[in-house]
């Protein structure tokens, strides 16, 4: 089985990530995820292509500690995250939070902390390659 | 020495993601910060968090070794 | 492609689901969804299996209204739900809720109110199978 | 004729899934539930919400017509 927290070039199944998640409890009533996905159109501007930067040891101990903070303050039985680092295009995925938990609740708060707090503390840069030339993206909207 | 890293939209603006500065007996954080800002202050403009040895470090009094990783990290804007 | 609110037997996929949500725009840049799954410990008994009942007709228009009311509120690009009615063991998925947005805080947001609606709208009820018994649910934990 | 329907616990408790019940010139919802649940005080205990031909239905003085499609309803419990 893959890693709960990952970064990499390839695609995710979400299939084999929620089977992967479930596959440490049968008590798992909830699971919560979050796909964060290229868009073709940015503050104004159209976007044909995302690139990134990653100070990569750090990014991948800081997803680590992420998840083991959620499974702590949510008391979730499991969580996952990966990340892509490569070039992407409109409609490609770029990163996938899952949590899981015995009650909705848990499971939807999880998640969302987990991607709040990953955009502020996982050192990840996203470059937005634009007709009008490239930009580098330092705000969260 | 010191080896120093950057990433991303510092990289951009130093056009180099790496160099080497001669580690000073009690050199702190903060001397290598402003030592690098005063030469660079384009790109130190956007430094906003600093990482010794791949951890997160907010208290820039710590005093520096031989081989240290340090790091001049942008905002992140990952996810 | 299959309609974006469905009664089903089946299992479904949420690769498949996610790509059918995905198609309607390149400006979707976040994806929330939630997954209930059927566990084996309920109020302090074990649970061997569920089954559920429901008034087919109205539970559809509901799920239909539910999705076009999610969809306004909270401006989403497209927005998917999926109830299974069969007999589920421990582990097995019941329901399937999707949200795709511009942005996470409205897809996260959408993906919360319907799962939550869904549970106080739409007649669908579930009997939880015990050792000492069966027992229909009628309370939301 | 009004086609009454029934569904999940509170067919539990009556033992049947529907029931036929002559339609009166002028009946309300109300009516018809208070009818019911007079014969059957157990299962109507846990009814909560009526529909009227598929519409969930809160203002029980409406009245009802030949071949309407009523169901009594205990608390969901999907999802």
């Amino acid at each position: 089985m893959k890693d709960a927290v990952r970064i990499q070039q390839d695609d995710f199944s979400q299939d084999e990530e929620i089977k992967a998640l479930k596959a440490c409890s049968l008590r798992m009533g909830g699971i919560a995820t979050f796909v964060g996905c290229a868009r073709d159109f940015s503050a104004g501007r159209t976007v044909s292509q995302i690139s990134f930067d990653a100070y990569g040891s750090m990014a991948l101990s800081e997803m680590n500690q992420l998840r083991l903070d959620a499974i702590e303050k949510y008391s979730l039985l499991d969580a996952r995250i990966v990340h892509r680092l490569c070039t992407v295009t409109a409609g490609e995925n770029i990163v996938f939070i899952a949590a899981g938990a015995e009650h909705r609740v848990a499971a939807l708060d999880a998640c969302r902390w987990m991607i709040d707090e990953l955009k502020v503390r996982v050192p990840i840069w996203k470059k937005e390659v634009t007709p009008e030339g490239d930009a580098w993206l330092t705000s969260h909207p | 020495m010191i080896n120093v890293l950057f990433f991303g939209p510092v990289v951009e603006r130093l056009g180099m993601r790496d160099c080497q500065i001669p580690c000073v007996e009690g050199m702190t954080l903060q001397c290598l910060h402003d030592q690098l800002a005063a030469i660079y202050p384009h790109a130190f403009e956007i430094v906003c968090f600093c990482a010794v040895n791949g951890w997160q470090v907010r208290d820039l009094s710590v005093e520096l070794v031989d081989g240290s990783e340090v790091t001049f990290m942008a905002k992140f804007s990952g996810g």
